[in-house]
C-alpha cells in the first residue's frame, strides 16, 4: 500500500446560542469593528461511528471553557461589515496566518504543555441581524505539503488494554491534549501514556505509537487534526520517517472504543522537513452544504420565538444609532421612562407611536372617551372595528393597539374624566365623591410615571395634570392644536429654582373655565390640518428624547444642548408657512397653573379637597389665589 | 421527596446531573445565556447538554415492533399514567435495573446495552421511506441568491476529504443514505421548577447542519408522545423554540421506575435520577441515540 | 253640556330621512348660519282610530310637496349651533311669530286659496352631527283665546252622503284645504261642497256645517288643527256664535269614514274676537315622550350602516374646516386625487395615513419587500401579525389596513421592485425582460394616479418614477429621511416653462448608483429619529394640501400662496435644532433626474428600452447624455 | 313576463304603482334621497310609502291559530316554495279575488275586508304579553342626561290633550295598554331590479316615536318569517338599515297566486300586481294594518 493519507475535514457545527451571542456582541460591543474576537471551539473522538464536528456555542466566547472529553481548539471570528467584504476577505492570509501562530507555539514550546495548538480555527462571518441570517465561513488551516503523507498499513481495532490506558490518561487533561505517546504494550509491559512533549526522552522511538483523538469516522482516514501533527511535529519536529498513530474513537460513556480505533502506519515524507521556511499553503476552509468551497448560511428567524424577534428588532434600530450616528446615545433614558399619556385622541396616539419607535415598553393612556367613527382616519392606533357597538374605550383600545404592534409592550389603558376647572362639581354630592377620587388616582398615576404628556383637547382639562406633574417633579410636556398651528411645550420644574421654565398656563392671564360649553359642531369637533398633529406629536417626543439625554434631564435650561442637539422650552409650528419657532418664557408668578401658591393649596393635605372643589366650581378663585385679579 | 413523589430540588438535580457526566463524560453541565440564569442553579451548572447526536432515521419510519403492541393494549385499560409508566417501562425494568447495577459501581459497557441501540440494522430497513421535506424556506440556504457568488473554485488539495460529497460518492449506497437521513441532535436537560423535574429538549440539525424547525423533531418522537406529551417551547437557557418532552408527568412516571427498581431489591440513590429519567426518555425517542 | 271644547295635540313624525337631509343641509349649505329652513309637513285625517302625526321627511324640504289625501302644513327649521341655545331659544317669540304670519294670511285672504295656511309649525332643533344626535322641539302654535270654546254637542257617525261627497270634494285639493263648507242635505237637498271662502255666499249659516280633516282619534276632541280655525275664521273673521264642524276620519283606501267621523257643536265665546289686537298667547310646543313640555332627542347612530357612517365621519371633519376656518376650501381636491405611493415603509405607511385624514380614497402602495418584525413599531399601518410566516408582502399589508381603518378606502398594493440605475440587467436575460415590464407596469401605474409620493429608502430608485412622473405631468413629492434630519421637496413640473423648479436629483453632480453594495448594518437600515419619518410625511402632504388648493396646482411658483398658505418649492427640517427652512431651486439644465435629453430618451418609444437598459446597467451614462461629463 | 315568471320591469312597477296610489291613497309615491335615484324609475317615482301604520300588538303574541297548523303541514310537506304560497294564501284565494274583484271597478269598500284586519279585539287578546325592551340604548332619550334642564314648566293650556300622557290618564286601560303597545311603522315597496320585483321594508317606531332597532321589527314580522326570509339591509332610497323582506321568492310566488287567479277566470291586468303582492305580504306581518 503506498496510498496517499487522507483526512477527513472536520465539519464546523456552530449552534443558535453561538450566533446569539455573536449578534449580541456585535450590536452592542463590536459595532462597526472588524478586530477578530477570540473563541474557542470543540470536538471529541468520533463517537458510535459518527464523525465529531468541531462545536462551537455561546461558551465558545468564554475562553476558559474545558470540556472533560472534548479538545479545545482556539480561533477566532471576524465579523465583517458587509456581505460583498466576504467576497473580497483575504481568505489565504488568514489561513497562514494561523499557520503561522501554531508555527511560534511550536516554536516556543507552548504546544507541548497543550499539544491542542497544533490547530486553530477561523471563521469569516457576516451577520446580516435584520434577517437574521448569518453567514460564515469556518477554516482549520493545515499546512499542504509538497508531497503527501504515506498510508503504509491500516489495522482496525484496538486492545482493550490500551484504550483503558488511554482513556485513563486522557481524563483530567481537559480536552488540551488531542495527542500523548502510548509506550509498551509489548509482552508483559503494561502501555503506559505519556506527554508528547517527552518523544525525546522514549527509549525505543520505532515502538513509540502516538495516541490521537479522532473526529473522523471515515475508517481509513484520520481526522484533519492529525495533519498538522504530521507536518509540525511527526516530520519537521520530530524529523520521523515512519510514524504509528492510534486514531481512538469514543463508543458509550465517553470509552475509547476497541473495535473502532485505529492503528494508521504513517510514512512521512522526507522532504517534508525541508519545506520549513518556504511559502507554504494553507486548506482547510470547509466546504458548504452543496459540496463546494463556499460560505455557509443560516437563518435562525424562523426557530426564535418571534415575540423576542420583535423585541430584538426594535432594540436594532435604536442601537445602530450607537454604531456611527451617536455612540454616546443612551437609549434606556427613554426607553425605559414610563410615560402617562393624558388622552388618547390623535395626539395621544400619535405621541405614542412615536414613544414606541424609541423602545418605550411602559405607556399608559388616560381617556374618557369612546372611540367614534371620525376617530380612525386620524387616530393612528384605532380601527373601523373599534367604533362599532358604540365604539371602545379609547384608553383601552389604544394600550391593546400598543400590544398588537409590538407584544412586548407593556402599555394600559385608564378610562376616567380629568376633573376641570369650570365643571363643577356639588359638595356632597355623588359626583363630588367622584370626582375626588379621580383626583387620587390621576395623582397616584403621576406619581408612577415618569413623563407626563398633556394631549387633552381643552384648556382647563390641563390644569391639574400640570399641577400634578409639577408637585411631583415629573417632566410634564404639552402639545395643543389650532387649525394649522401647534404648540409643543415642555413645562418647566421645581428643580430650575429661579431659572424654572413656564408652564402651558404661564402666559394667561384668566383660570381655565369650561370651554365646551356653547361649542358649535366645528369647535367641538377639532377642526385642524390632517397633518398637524403629526408633526407636533413627533417633535414633542423629539425634544423627550433630546432632554433626557441632557445630564439635567427636565431641569436642562431651555439654551443648552444634549448629544442629540437643542432642548428648548417651547416650538410653536404654523403650516400655512411652514415655520417654525422655538420660544421660551419663564415661570410666572402669578400663573394659574404652577405658581406657589396653587402649589401650596395643593400640597397642603388638609385643605386639598376644599380647594380642589373651589376650584371645580369657580374657577376664577385661582385668579384670586393667584393676585391675577389683582393684576387685572 | 424524590421516592415519595418522583421530583426532585435544584440540589438534587444538580447532584444527579453531576452524576451524569461523572458517568458519561458526553454530557456537560452549561452555563447557558447570561440573561436566562435561573438563580437557583449554580451558575456554570444550569442546564446539561450532549451535543451532535446522530438519529440515523426517523422514529415514524420505524417498524413497529412488540413495544407498540403493548403500548396499545396499555393505552386501551385506559389508564392514561398507567401507560405512561408502560411506555417508560418498555424499556423493561430489567433494563433500569442494569442501569442501576451499571450506575452504582460497574465501570464496564455492557455489550447488551450497544445491542439495544437503533443503530446500523434497522435503520437500514427504514430506508425506503421518502425523503423527508425539511420544511421552512428561511433555513434554506438555497435561497440566498448570492451564495453562488462565494464559491471559489475547489482548490487542488487531493488529501482532503469533504464529508458532505467524498463519502457519499466513494462509498456504499447505505452510507449515502446515512447522510441523507442522518440528523443530528443536541440534547438537553434543564431543570423545571414548577414540575420540580428535568426537563428534556432536542434541538435538531438536518444532514447539512441547517438548523430543523422545531416541529419536524416531532419525527423522531415516538407518535403516541409526538401527539400528547411533545411540546414546542422556548428553551429556557438558549434562544429559540425547541421541541421537549412536557414534564407534567414526568415525576408519576419516575415514582413508578423508583417504585419497581425498588421492589426489584435496587435502592436507588437521588444521584442515579437522570440516568433513570434519561432510560425513561429513551422510549419515547427511539433513534435518538444518546448515551446514559 | 257647557264642557271647554279640548284639542288633541299634532304629533309630530319626522322620519329618518328628514334628519339625514337636514343633517347635509347644515353641514354643507347652512354651516353656521342659523337662518330658519322652510319646510312643509303633512298630516291626514285620523285613520282606523289612529291619531295622524304630522309627518316630516326629506321631501319637506321641497315646498312643492303635495300628496293628494295629506294636509300640508307650511313651517320652518330652525337649526342652532349649540345645544345650550336650545335652552336659551325664544320659543314665546317664535311661536307668535307664526301666529302673525297666520294672521297676515288671513287678513290678505290667503288663506281662502289654501285654508291650510291657518296652520304653521316651527321645530327648533340642535344637530350632534358627530353622534348623529338630534335634538329638537316642534310647535304648531295655536291662539291661546282668554276663554275657551264650549263643546255644546257631538254627534258620532257621520252619513254615507256627506261623507262621499266631502271626499269627492277633498281628492283634488291637494292637501290645501283641510277646512270646508258643507251645506244641504237636509230632506232631498244633496250635500254641496264649496270653498271655505264663501261663508259669505251661504243662504243659511246656521246650516253650514265646517267640514274638517280631523287627525284627532280622541273621540269627544278634535285635532289641533281647528283651534286656530275657530279663533282666526269662526270667531274673528265670521263673527258665529255656533259653529258646526264635521272632522271627518278616514277608514279603508283614504275615504271618510261614516263610524268614526264626528259632528261637535261649538259655542265660540263672545268676546273670542275682541282679543284680536290685544297681545295674545300661542301654545303648541310639543309634549315630550315622557308628557313634559321639552325637547325630544333621536339617535340615529344605530340605525345607520356603520361603513356609511365612518364615511359620513371623515367627510364631517372636512367639511367643518369650511365652516368657519376656511369657506373656500376645496375639499375635494385632494380627498379625489389618486395618489400613488412608491414605498410602503415609514414614509408611506404615515403619507397614506395623512392622506386619508384628507379624505382621500384612492391609494396605491408599491412596494417589494415583506413586513419585517422591525417595521411595526416604526410603520403605522402594520402589526406584529404582518411580520409572522416571513412576514406579508407590504404593499398590500398597508392596503389591507387602509381599509380596516375606512372600509371606503379604495386603496391597494402592487409588489413590485422599481428598476434602479446602477443595479444591472443583462440584456436577453430573464431579468432584463421582467424589468422591462416593470417599467412598463410602474409607468401605467404613474398615469393612472394623480400625484406621486417618491417615499424610497434609496437615491437610485428615485429615478424613474422622477422621470415618469415628470414624462406624465404629474405631480410629485419626496420625502428623504437623514438620522435628523429631511427634505420634503415637489418636483418641478414642465408647465412651469422656464421657471420650472428642480427635480431631487437636481442639485446632483452625479447620477445614482447603486448604493445597496456594500452597506454596513447601520446603513441598511435605516437609521433614524423615530419622530423624524412623521414630522416629514404630514409635511409632504400638508405641502400637497396647499398646492392642490393653488389654481394653477403643481405648476404654481414656490413664492405663491394658496388659501392654505404658502407652496414652497422644498422644505428642510433639523431635528437637532429644530429648525425648518424653506428652500428653492431651478430645475437644472444637466440634471440627470428631468433634463429635456433624458425626457427625450424616454419619450423615444423606439429607443427606450435601449436607453433604460443602459441606463440600469451604466448609470454613468446618464451623466454623459446630459452633458454632465463635460461639466465636471 | 309577470304572468309568466311573476317578475316585473321598472315601468310595470311604475304602472302597477300608480294604480296602487290611485286605489289607496295613504301610500304615495317618493323621490327619496337625492344621491339614491335608480335611473330605470322616473326621478319622483323612486319608490312607494305609506307611513305611521299602528301595529297595536306583536305577531309572536298573537294566539297562533288556524293559520300555522296550515303551515306546519304545508311545511312538513316538504315543498318550500309551496309552503310560501300557502302562506301567501292564508289569506286565501277568495280574498285575492275580491281584491281583483275591487280593484277591478268596485269602490265600494268591502266590510268582509275589514273584518279581517287585526284592529282591537285580537290585539287586546294578547295584552298580557310583557312588555318588549326597546332594544339599544343609543335610541333612547333617557340617556341624554341633559334633557332634564330643557323641559319646561307646563303653560297653563287647559285646552290642550297631550297625547302621550292625557289620553292614558283620562281613559281606560284598555287605551293605556294600546299607547304602550302600539309601534308605527313606515311602510315602503321599493323596486329589486336584480330579482325584477316589488322589496318590501318595514321602517318602525316605538310608542314615542323612537326609531326601532330594525331587528325588533322582527316581533311584528309572523315567526316562520322572521328566521326565514326577512333580512335588514341598507333601504335603498332612505340612509337607514332596515327590515325586508327578501325577494328571492317573490317571483315564484306571485306567478303561483297569478295563476290562480287566472284559473279563477279573473285575468289580472299588471296594474293589479302590486295590490296582490300587498295582500299576499299582509300574512308575514300579521299585525301591521297597512290599506292595499
Ligand atoms: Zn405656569
Ligand atoms: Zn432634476
Amino acid at each position: 500500500m503506498t496510498e496517499s493519507l487522507r483526512f477527513l475535514e472536520l465539519a464546523s457545527a456552530p449552534d443558535v446560542s453561538f450566533w446569539a451571542r455573536l449578534a449580541e456582541l456585535k450590536l452592542n460591543e463590536y459595532k462597526l469593528s472588524e478586530d477578530p474576537i477570540p473563541v474557542v471551539g470543540h470536538y471529541r473522538a468520533s463517537a458510535n461511528n459518527f464523525a465529531s464536528p468541531l462545536i462551537l456555542t455561546s461558551a465558545s466566547f468564554d475562553l476558559e471553557t474545558t470540556y472533560e472529553n472534548q479538545i479545545r481548539m482556539e480561533g477566532e471570528v471576524v465579523l465583517l461589515n458587509t456581505l460583498e467584504s466576504m467576497k473580497t476577505f483575504e481568505r489565504k492570509k488568514a489561513g497562514l496566518s494561523c499557520i503561522e501562530r501554531i508555527d511560534e507555539d511550536v516554536g516556543s514550546g507552548a504546544w507541548v504543555e497543550a499539544s491542542s495548538k497544533l490547530n486553530r480555527f477561523v471563521v469569516v462571518c457576516f451577520a446580516d441581524l435584520k434577517q437574521y441570517t448569518f453567514y460564515y465561513w469556518v477554516c482549520v488551516p493545515a499546512v499542504k505539503a509538497a508531497s503527501p503523507m504515506i498510508s503504509k498499513t491500516v489495522e482496525e481495532g484496538a486492545g482493550q488494554d490500551v484504550c483503558t490506558a488511554c482513556y485513563e490518561y486522557y481524563k483530567g487533561t481537559k480536552g488540551r491534549t488531542p495527542f500523548w505517546i502510548v509506550e509498551g504494550g509489548g509482552g508483559d509491559t503494561p502501555f503506559r501514556c505519556r506527554g508528547i512533549g517527552e518523544y525525546d526522552r522514549c527509549e525505543k522511538k520505532e515502538e513509540v505509537i502516538v495516541a490521537f483523538v479522532d473526529p473522523s469516522d471515515a475508517t481509513g482516514s484520520p481526522g484533519w487534526p492529525l495533519r498538522n501533527f504530521l507536518w509540525f511535529v511527526a516530520s519537521s519536529l520530530w524529523g520521523a520517517k515512519t510514524v504509528r498513530v492510534l486514531c481512538l474513537k469514543e463508543e458509550k460513556l465517553g470509552r475509547f472504543s476497541t473495535t473502532s480505533s485505529v492503528l494508521h502506519t504513517v510514512d512521512v515524507p522526507p522532504e517534508s522537513g525541508e519545506d520549513k521556511g518556504k511559502t507554504i499553503a494553507a486548506v482547510g476552509w470547509e466546504h458548504n452544504a452543496k459540496g463546494g468551497l463556499g460560505p455557509r448560511s443560516v437563518n435562525l428567524a424562523s426557530t426564535l420565538d418571534p415575540k423576542q424577534r420583535a423585541s430584538a428588532a426594535m432594540d436594532l434600530n435604536l442601537k445602530l444609532m450607537r454604531w456611527r450616528a451617536l455612540p454616546e446615545l443612551q437609549v434606556d433614558r427613554l426607553s425605559k421612562s414610563k410615560c402617562l399619556l393624558l388622552g388618547a385622541g390623535t395626539l395621544g396616539c400619535a405621541v405614542s407611536r412615536i414613544l414606541q419607535g424609541w423602545g418605550c415598553r411602559k405607556i399608559t393612556f388616560v381617556d374618557s372617551g369612546k372611540v367614534a367613527f371620525s376617530n380612525p382616519v386620524r387616530q393612528s392606533l384605532f380601527e373601523f372595528t373599534d367604533c362599532l357597538e358604540g365604539g371602545k374605550p379609547k384608553a383601552q383600545a389604544a394600550a391593546d393597539a400598543l400590544k398588537k404592534i409590538f407584544p412586548d409592550a407593556d402599555s394600559s389603558g385608564v378610562q376616567l374624566t380629568i376633573p376641570m376647572p369650570g365643571h363643577p362639581v356639588k359638595e356632597g354630592s355623588k359626583l363630588h365623591r367622584q370626582t375626588m377620587e379621580t383626583v387620587s388616582s390621576l395623582d397616584a398615576l403621576v406619581k408612577d410615571h415618569d413623563i407626563v404628556f398633556l394631549l387633552t383637547d381643552t384648556r382647563e382639562s390641563r390644569w391639574l395634570p400640570t399641577l400634578l406633574s409639577l408637585a411631583h417633579g415629573k417632566l410634564a410636556v404639552s402639545v395643543a392644536l389650532g387649525f394649522d398651528t401647534f404648540l409643543v411645550m415642555r413645562h418647566g420644574c421645581l428643580a430650575q429654582g429661579e431659572k424654572r421654565l413656564g408652564c402651558y398656563f404661564c402666559n394667561d392671564v384668566a383660570a381655565p373655565l369650561n370651554s365646551t360649553k356653547n361649542r358649535t359642531l366645528d369647535q367641538q369637533c377639532t377642526v385642524v390640518r390632517p397633518g398637524l398633529a403629526s408633526i407636533a406629536s413627533a417633535l414633542a417626543v423629539e425634544l423627550v428624547s433630546s432632554i433626557l439625554q441632557h445630564p439635567m434631564k427636565g431641569a436642562a435650561s431651555d439654551e443648552d444642548e444634549s448629544i442629540l442637539g437643542g432642548v428648548p422650552h417651547s416650538i410653536r409650528g404654523f403650516l400655512d408657512s411652514f415655520e417654525q419657532l422655538k420660544l421660551s418664557s419663564p415661570a410666572f408668578g402669578n400663573c394659574v397653573g404652577c405658581s406657589e401658591r396653587v402649589l401650596a393649596s395643593y400640597a397642603d393635605e388638609k385643605g386639598r379637597e376644599a380647594f380642589l372643589t373651589r376650584v371645580f366650581n369657580e374657577p376664577e378663585y385661582l385668579e384670586e389665589l393667584t393676585g391675577l385679579t389683582e393684576l387685572k | 421527596a424524590f421516592k415519595e413523589k418522583g421530583v426532585l430540588t435544584p440540589e438534587e438535580f444538580v447532584a444527579a446531573g453531576d452524576f451524569l457526566v461523572g458517568a458519561c463524560p458526553t454530557w456537560s453541565w452549561e452555563a447557558g445565556e447570561a440573561g436566562k440564569k435561573r438563580p437557583y442553579l449554580p451558575e456554570d451548572k444550569q442546564f446539561l447538554v450532549t451535543r451532535n447526536i446522530p438519529c440515523l432515521c426517523r422514529a415514524k419510519d420505524l417498524l413497529q415492533g412488540k413495544m407498540d403492541e403493548e403500548m396499545v393494549e396499555l393505552q386501551e385499560g385506559q389508564q392514561e399514567a398507567d401507560a405512561w409508566v408502560a411506555t417508560g417501562g418498555s424499556t423493561n425494568t430489567e433494563d433500569i435495573e442494569k442501569i442501576a447495577d451499571m450506575s452504582l459501581g460497574d465501570d464496564e459497557p455492557k455489550e447488551a446495552e450497544a445491542g439495544e441501540s437503533q443503530g446500523g440494522g434497522e435503520a437500514e430497513a427504514a430506508v425506503e421511506g421518502k425523503q423527508e421535506d425539511r420544511g421552512g424556506e428561511e433555513s434554506d440556504s438555497d435561497d440566498i441568491p448570492d451564495m453562488e457568488d462565494f464559491v471559489v473554485e475547489e482548490e487542488d488539495d487531493t488529501v482532503t476529504i469533504n464529508p458532505r460529497t467524498a463519502v457519499s460518492s466513494s462509498d456504499a449506497q447505505e452510507d449515502d443514505n446515512k447522510i441523507l437521513k442522518t440528523r443530528t441532535y443536541d440534547i438537553s436537560v434543564t431543570y423545571d421548577k414548577y414540575y420540580q423535574t428535568p426537563r428534556f429538549w432536542l434541538i435538531g440539525y438536518d444532514e447539512s447542519r441547517q438548523l430543523l424547525k422545531p416541529e419536524l423533531a416531532l419525527e423522531d418522537v415516538s407518535a403516541e408522545h409526538a401527539e400528547k406529551t411533545v411540546t414546542i417551547d422556548m428553551h429556557p437557557h438558549i434562544p429559540l423554540s425547541s421541541a421537549s418532552i412536557h414534564p407534567c408527568k414526568h415525576a408519576h412516571v419516575m415514582k413508578k421506575l423508583l417504585d419497581n427498581l425498588s421492589e426489584g431489591g435496587k435502592e436507588p440513590s437521588v444521584e442515579h435520577y437522570l440516568v433513570i429519567f434519561l432510560k425513561f426518555i429513551a422510549s419515547i425517542v427511539p433513534t435518538i441515540d444518546y448515551d446514559y
